[in-house]
């Protein structure tokens, strides 16, 4: 037997400068808040690096490259710094975007979600592909446990593919919440990139209010 | 070209007591062809530092001669025997920062007035490594267990000859890249003596 | 200076009839206006000590010092305009940093103090540079061995056993002068460098004034660094005290 | 002159069809490194073992090395690129040393400064071969973080490269992990006795000739090599492959 | 059946003997891009220990395909005979197939010549399988029992080669796994210690391996019975739902509707059909 | 001060030792409105005077925010100023993202010194006509520095810069040792008296031409402009009433 990564790195001929971490981040936008939450394992291979890996950024924009996925929410401060005043969040997003797609043929290989209260205070994701491409979404999902959720919400957030359903009406805050903690439990079971831990920003007009729940470790 | 494939040669460098003793087989490959079968693979960088070149011939004789430059301007602007272990840094910085480009395993040995003797290996790859003996070379891998079983630390002056041209003629004998002469030369703060053992006068060993 | 005002003295490219650079002069004169600075090499390391004039109460005590390390064994004391010693020490500590890099191993001294010499003279060669208003001293150690080197604006450096430059360059020679440097403790030396200081300050030209010291020597592991606070304050009471010797009907309050 | 030049013509990283020519593959390494938080800081260790290849190269070399006052980079992989990494950091420090502010930066700064280089060299397509974990106590606080070649990071309490995230990580998650907090000197340095033997049993490119280090308030130690008591005696009954 | 000509059979390619034409196909097929259909893996830590009184093998339960769990509680400890059992890690077809396969032969060699399977047997008919399909059956094979030699335990690799050993792992978690073996077997342990150690084994496999996962299953094999301990330590129970996902009857949209009335026909007239 | 020839430019030395452009230069600080700083063991604190150049035109930004833990007060040449504090900021988010920790006030204040040199070196360069006074805090706690057109960077316990600022400096070399221990409140109102002081007769402080910045151990860089002024403008009347009943 020999060791994985090394060993598999050295037979390619060209080194191979991506890898993937593992990990899944969903947001929900509602009304007047929105749930924005991620697992904090970090993988490579059939190894777990670390259980505890947060993938939510508050403050400061921070892009890794072996991230699958990368959430940020609230306003960045260094962008505050400069302009004297606060960023909304369509700037922030549009911000996003640009840095993404200025390395468009060397791309971050990041699938980050971004969300938050916008200037009327309404729940907004914002959902982008690695090279840029933008779009206000009410919720998304992105990572490893992506294909196993995105259905999920597509059912309970968006109804889609249901009749006589009211498609209009609004998750409340708690209901929310609820689908977002019992997709990544879902997720957990199923997927083994995901778990360890959950991490939950539940983003509203008081401010942003973050939560800690424990996944599984297998 | 496979990384990991040591420069086709045995070179090898001991340190005793006052000095420092390092020796080379002679022989110079294309294929399989010898093209030179009475190679000078001991060079010397200054007075009282040599170096032992394994891996292409012009590569090593390219980063000898630029070092061999940096050396005398380090002599003249300090005004004293320069340090080997400055030498030696030198060839691991042009090593380390060519080292896609090169294939060269080069071990420095000398002496000088603040560290005494001393013995630096700069293998593939251009890491530095000072040791109390060093060997380099496709033939070094024939005699690994030899020379870790009758290097003693303290052995006399003569008894490091002898172990130098012990072990450099084994792996002439067992490695194909590696034969002909065994050239050494005893460096000490006082003199440089260069010994020369013709191939037909080499130390007894099993050939059977 | 016969010369002054003439428009030989203009540009540093351009020699006065008899011979002389007046900027570099113009350039020293700059070193003499500010606090002095002194240096001792002793047996085994080498002090420097400097009087940092202080114009108000309000400045913080250590702030913008005038002693620099450039590497682990080398340091800088000056006298002179404070932002171009800034400048040099860059210098010097590019080049230290260089030859690390390139051998692994401290930059000798003189090594060192070659290269910025060359640098300081560099500076008196064109017209659209002016020279460097700063004599640094460099102290620094090359294995066990202690040295000294004092540079002058023109480029010009010399190896000392005790040097002086700034305001009250002259009588601190002479104090230096008075000490047997050969067979002067290191601690010792830094209680003579500090006296020295407290002998030279002017009172009545500049009110307040700080004194800083640091060595490299054996004791400090020949690293250059500060002058640890026990022997500092030891030096300083030495110091006070025996300049109310010599002075014993001036009577401080 | 200049030879130097001619070395640096040579020097060109992309070839003519435009693609990259890079360092492919490590040639001397060393393996693992391991590391833990207890009670009263960060112990590591790491064998003294440069391999190259198969061959047990150079049997002296510290792969635990002390950045500042209470700082420990320890690196498995290509040991140029460590020494490497190594003047790099002297320089940090140097500069450090010359602000003469009391300022000087702690671990954090360190790791930050480290994971960027490696960052940039992967962004490069010249990627640094090594896995680093950097450890050190900054403010009262203990620090245990992971880089790699990749720039990927992450902190935990406790860490293995290469063969030991294997290996040695079960280990430390189930006996260190738990009890980070509360572990003593001598329980932290039996877990890591007893991960390295493991990995001398169990990893071809180990030797048992090892090193540990710590950080406490204290500072930095690093022990001398040393060997472990290993233990073969159900070896001897054993006959065959099968019956 | 005669080594040699099996050796020789794959030498020289001739015509008769086995074939792995369609396998490099594949491998070809493979790397130029094309996809072939996952097969269930058991990503997998399995592991056995001989004690005082017999052997101990231990698995853990999850079965991957890709990255998805395909099965959180699979059993990967086989029957091979009564005093024999077998952990599988591998392809799941491939570890089943196998050791249905190897355990029929032994019920028949064992009725032929009516004795008890002897474990040596197991290995030695696994073994010579699957050196003949030179590794193209992934089977790593944990085989443990206790005949009138006493205990036995070996590890198989796919590609044939056999080890017999006091303590052994295989599967993607054997590295975990052995770690804790290495750091706490001893020889001549109790049951209760065997056991625990098992557990602790697979355990740190599940925990620390993404391959492995849910429950561990363990098996005591001793000169007197055996107690096949399925799903003996649970540690990874499924946190709760808290919604309610029940759809509402009416939910999904009804395209089309089409009503098909089936007549009932006798028994008798749809054997005159046929 | 009377033309001489040694005056033209920053490359040129006097036969006394001196660069008179870097004196000149001086002279423009002290054509911008005072700047007054100060700080205790906790908090440091700027305050200035804004002008405004007519009645239709806005009051000039006098102090400038560098990053969450250092701003700058100016005095001088405002087009200058805006590049230094550039410059800074820069460097202080470069820091933050090469270290992950903010950059050492006194650090900030040795690279803008460095930049500033190469000016007064250089032929063609002029020095930067302008006066800063940096308030920050770092692990060692609140800091006071001075920049000036020589490009020295002095740190103080209290300092001001700008037109009439020596009148304010002696009301500060005054009571500066009592600073130490004041609390946030009262070490602006210092520092407002002595920004007061700098003032001619006629004019008086008000919501509109006054400025305060502090920082301190527990909160980040902060700027008090207009309105908000008016707490600590009364707090300076009736403190200075008080000091009248006395």
């Amino acid at each position: 037997m020999i060791a994985m990564t090394e060993a598999a790195a050295k037979q390619n001929n060209r080194w191979e400068p991506y890898v993937d971490n593992g990990g899944t981040s969903l947001a929900i936008a509602g009304e007047d808040f929105c749930i924005i939450a991620s697992d904090t394992r970090q993988s490579e291979g059939y190894s777990i690096n670390t259980r505890y890996d947060s993938k939510l950024h508050r403050d400061s924009f921070n892009f890794r490259t072996e991230k699958i996925s990368l959430a940020t929410t609230g306003y960045s401060a260094d962008a505050k710094n400069k302009h004297d005043k606060e960023m909304h969040s369509h700037s922030i997003a549009q911000m996003i975007s640009i840095i993404q797609y200025q390395k468009r043929f060397f791309p971050y290989y990041v699938f980050p979600i971004l969300g938050g209260l916008d200037q009327e205070g309404k729940g907004c994701v914002y959902s982008y592909d690695p090279v840029g491409n933008m779009e206000r979404v009410g919720f998304q999902v992105y990572g490893s446990a992506s294909g196993l959720i995105q259905p999920f919400l597509d059912s309970q957030v968006g109804f889609k593919n249901q009749q006589n359903v009211d498609k209009t009406r609004l998750l409340s805050k708690q209901e929310a919440y609820d689908i977002a903690i019992d997709s990544f439990t879902g997720a957990t079971e199923r997927d083994i990139y995901t778990g360890d831990f959950l991490e939950v920003y539940i983003i509203d007009k008081d401010g942003i209010k973050k939560e800690v729940r424990q996944l599984k470790f297998d | 070209m496979s990384a990991l494939k040591p420069g086709e040669t045995t070179i090898m460098a001991v340190k005793f007591d006052n000095g420092v003793v390092v020796g080379a087989d002679s022989r110079t490959t294309t294929g399989s062809y010898i093209a030179n079968r009475v190679t000078d693979k001991i060079t010397q960088i200054h007075d009282r530092i040599f170096c032992c070149r394994s891996g292409s011939a012009a590569d090593t004789q390219a980063i000898a001669d630029i070092v061999q430059l940096h050396t005398q301007m380090f002599a003249v602007q300090s005004e004293e025997l320069p340090p080997v272990k400055a030498v030696a840094s030198i060839f691991q910085g042009l090593c380390y920062q060519n080292k896609n480009q090169l294939s060269a395993g080069i071990i420095v040995a000398g002496v000088d007035n603040v560290n005494g003797p001393s013995v630096y290996n700069i293998p593939l790859g251009g890491s530095i490594h000072e040791e109390d003996f060093a060997i380099g070379g496709s033939g070094s891998s024939y005699i690994y267990g030899y020379c870790d079983k009758v290097f003693k630390a303290g052995m006399s002056k003569d008894d490091c000859v002898e172990f130098v041209k012990n072990a450099v003629s084994l792996a002439m004998t067992r490695d194909g890249s590696s034969g002909g002469v065994i050239r050494m030369a005893v460096i000490t703060k006082d003199n440089v003596e260069r010994i020369f053992v013709p191939g037909n006068k080499m130390p007894e060993q099993y050939l059977g | 200076m016969t010369s002054i005002g003439t428009g030989y003295d203009l540009a540093v490219s351009t020699y006065s009839p008899d011979g002389r650079l007046f900027q570099v002069e113009y350039a020293e004169k700059a070193v003499d206006n500010s606090g002095t600075a002194i240096a001792i090499r002793t047996k085994d390391g080498v002090i420097i000590a400097v009087e940092k004039i202080v114009s108000t109460v309000l400045e913080i005590p250590g702030s913008s010092r005038r002693i620099f390390p450039i590497d682990h064994h080398i340091g800088f004391g000056s006298s002179g305009w404070v932002p171009d010693i800034k400048r040099l020490i860059g210098i010097a500590r590019d080049e230290a940093w260089e030859h690390r890099k390139s051998y692994q191993m401290p930059i000798p001294p003189k090594m060192l103090a070659d290269r910025v010499a060359l640098y300081i003279q560099a500076y008196t060669l064109y017209s659209s540079l002016r020279p460097f208003g700063a004599s640094p001293m460099m102290a620094g150690m090359h294995g066990d061995e202690p040295y000294l080197y004092l540079f002058e604006t023109s480029g010009a450096y010399y190896g000392y056993w005790g040097c002086a430059t700034g305001k009250a360059k002259q009588l601190a020679k002479t104090e230096i002068e008075k000490l047997d440097l050969s067979n002067l403790s290191t601690r010792d030396a830094v209680k003579e460098a500090a006296r020295i200081i407290h002998t030279v300050h002017d009172d009545s030209k500049d009110r307040l004034f700080e004194l800083e010291m640091s060595w490299v020597c054996k004791e400090s592991e020949g690293k250059f660094t500060r002058v640890p606070q026990d022997l500092y304050n030891e030096a300083v009471e030495y110091a006070k005290h025996s300049n109310n010797d010599d002075m014993d009907d001036d009577e401080e309050l | 002159m200049n030879s130097t030049e001619i070395l640096n013509l040579k020097n060109q990283d992309v070839t003519e069809n435009g693609t990259y020519k890079h360092t492919l593959q490590p040639i001397v390494t060393g393996t693992s490194v391991l590391g833990l938080k207890y009670k009263d800081g960060i112990m590591l260790a790491a064998d003294c073992i440069a391999s190259y290849g198969s061959l047990a190269r150079f049997r002296n070399v510290q792969r635990l090395h002390p950045v500042g006052k209470a700082t420990i980079l320890a690196g498995s992989g290509d040991m140029s690129d460590f020494q490497h990494v190594q003047n790099l950091l002297e320089g940090v420090m140097l500069q450090e040393h010359c602000f003469d502010d009391e300022q000087e930066i702690g671990t954090k700064s360190i790791y930050k400064i480290l994971s960027n280089v490696m960052y940039s060299r992967r962004t490069k397509v010249d990627p640094l071969w090594n896995k680093f974990i950097v450890a050190g106590i900054e403010n009262g606080e203990s620090f245990l973080g992971y880089v790699d070649l990749y720039g990927t990071t992450y902190q935990s309490p406790v860490i293995a490269t290469g063969f030991g995230s294997h290996i040695a990580i079960p280990i430390l998650r189930k006996y260190a992990e738990p009890r980070a907090s509360d572990l003593t000197e001598a329980e932290a340095s039996e877990i890591l006795d007893n991960c390295m033997r493991v990995l001398y049993y169990r990893d071809a490119r180990s030797f048992n000739k090892i090193q540990k280090a710590k950080v406490t308030s204290a500072g930095i130690e690093i022990t001398e090599p040393y060997s472990l008591s290993t233990n073969w005696d159900f070896a001897e009954s054993i006959r065959g492959y099968g019956a | 059946m005669n080594q040699n000509s099996i050796l020789k059979d794959i030498i020289s390619d001739s015509n008769t003997g086995l074939k792995f034409d369609n396998a490099r196909r594949n491998q070809a097929l493979e790397a130029k891009g094309q996809i072939m259909p996952k097969a269930t893996k058991t990503g997998t830590t399995i592991v056995g220990l001989v004690y005082k009184d017999g052997v101990v093998l231990g698995a853990d339960t999850r079965a991957t395909a890709g990255s998805i769990v395909a099965d959180k509680n699979c059993a990967k400890i086989h029957y091979m005979a009564p005093n024999i059992y077998c952990c599988g890690a591998g392809t799941a077809a491939d570890t089943e197939y196998t050791t249905n396969m190897v355990s029929s032969q032994l019920t028949l060699h064992s009725m032929n010549n009516g004795r008890e399977s002897r474990v040596v047997t197991a290995m030695t008919l696994l073994k010579q399988y699957l050196f003949q399909y030179q590794g193209h059956v992934s089977a790593a094979l944990v085989l443990g029992g206790v005949d009138v030699h006493g205990p036995h335990l070996y590890t198989v690799y796919p590609h044939g080669s056999t080890d017999k050993l006091p303590f052994v792992t295989m599967g993607s978690g054997s590295l975990a796994a052995m770690a804790i073996f290495e750091s706490r077997y001893k020889p001549n342990m109790e049951r209760e210690e065997a056991i625990q150690l098992v557990n602790d084994a697979v355990e740190s496999g599940i925990f620390n391996d993404l391959g492995s996962g849910s429950n561990v299953d363990v098996c005591v094999i001793t000169k007197e019975k055996v107690d096949y301990l399925r799903n003996y330590n649970k540690p990874n129970q499924r946190i709760p739902k808290i919604g309610n996902y029940k759809f509402n009857r009416g939910t999904t949209a009804i395209i089309s509707e089409t009503v098909k009335t089936f007549n009932k026909s006798s028994e008798a007239d749809a054997m005159e059909v046929v | 001060m009377f033309r001489n020839q040694y005056d033209n430019d920053a490359s040129t030395w006097s036969p006394q030792g001196r660069i008179f452009q870097i004196e000149y230069a001086t002279e423009a600080v002290k054509q911008g409105s005072a700047v007054v700083g100060l700080r205790s063991k906790t908090h440091a604190v700027l305050v200035a005077i804004k002008r405004s150049p007519n009645e239709l035109a806005s009051y000039q930004k006098k102090i400038i925010k560098i990053d969450k833990h250092m701003g700058i007060g100016i005095a001088g040449l405002t087009s200058d100023a805006r590049v230094l504090s550039n410059f800074l900021r820069t460097q202080a988010m470069n820091y933050r993202m090469t270290y992950d920790r903010q950059l050492p006030i006194g650090r900030a204040m040795e690279s803008l010194s460095t930049k500033a040199q190469e000016n007064t070196q250089n032929y063609g360069g002029r020095p930067y006509g302008v006066g800063l006074l940096a308030i920050g805090k770092d692990s060692k706690g609140p800091h006071l520095f001075e920049f000036n057109p020589s490009a020295i960077t002095p740190e103080y316990y209290a300092y001001s810069i700008g037109s009439r600022s020596q009148t304010a400096r002696t009301y500060l070399e005054k009571s500066y040792e009592e600073f130490q221990d004041l609390p946030l409140n009262e070490l602006i109102i210092h520092g407002l008296k002595a920004l007061r002081d700098t003032l001619p007769q006629d004019k008086q402080l008000d919501v509109l031409n006054t400025s305060i910045a502090y920082i301190g151990d527990d909160s980040d860089f902060t700027l008090i402009d207009g309105e908000k002024t008016q707490t600590y403008l009364e707090l300076l009347d009736s403190s200075m009433d008080a000091m009248e009943v006395e």
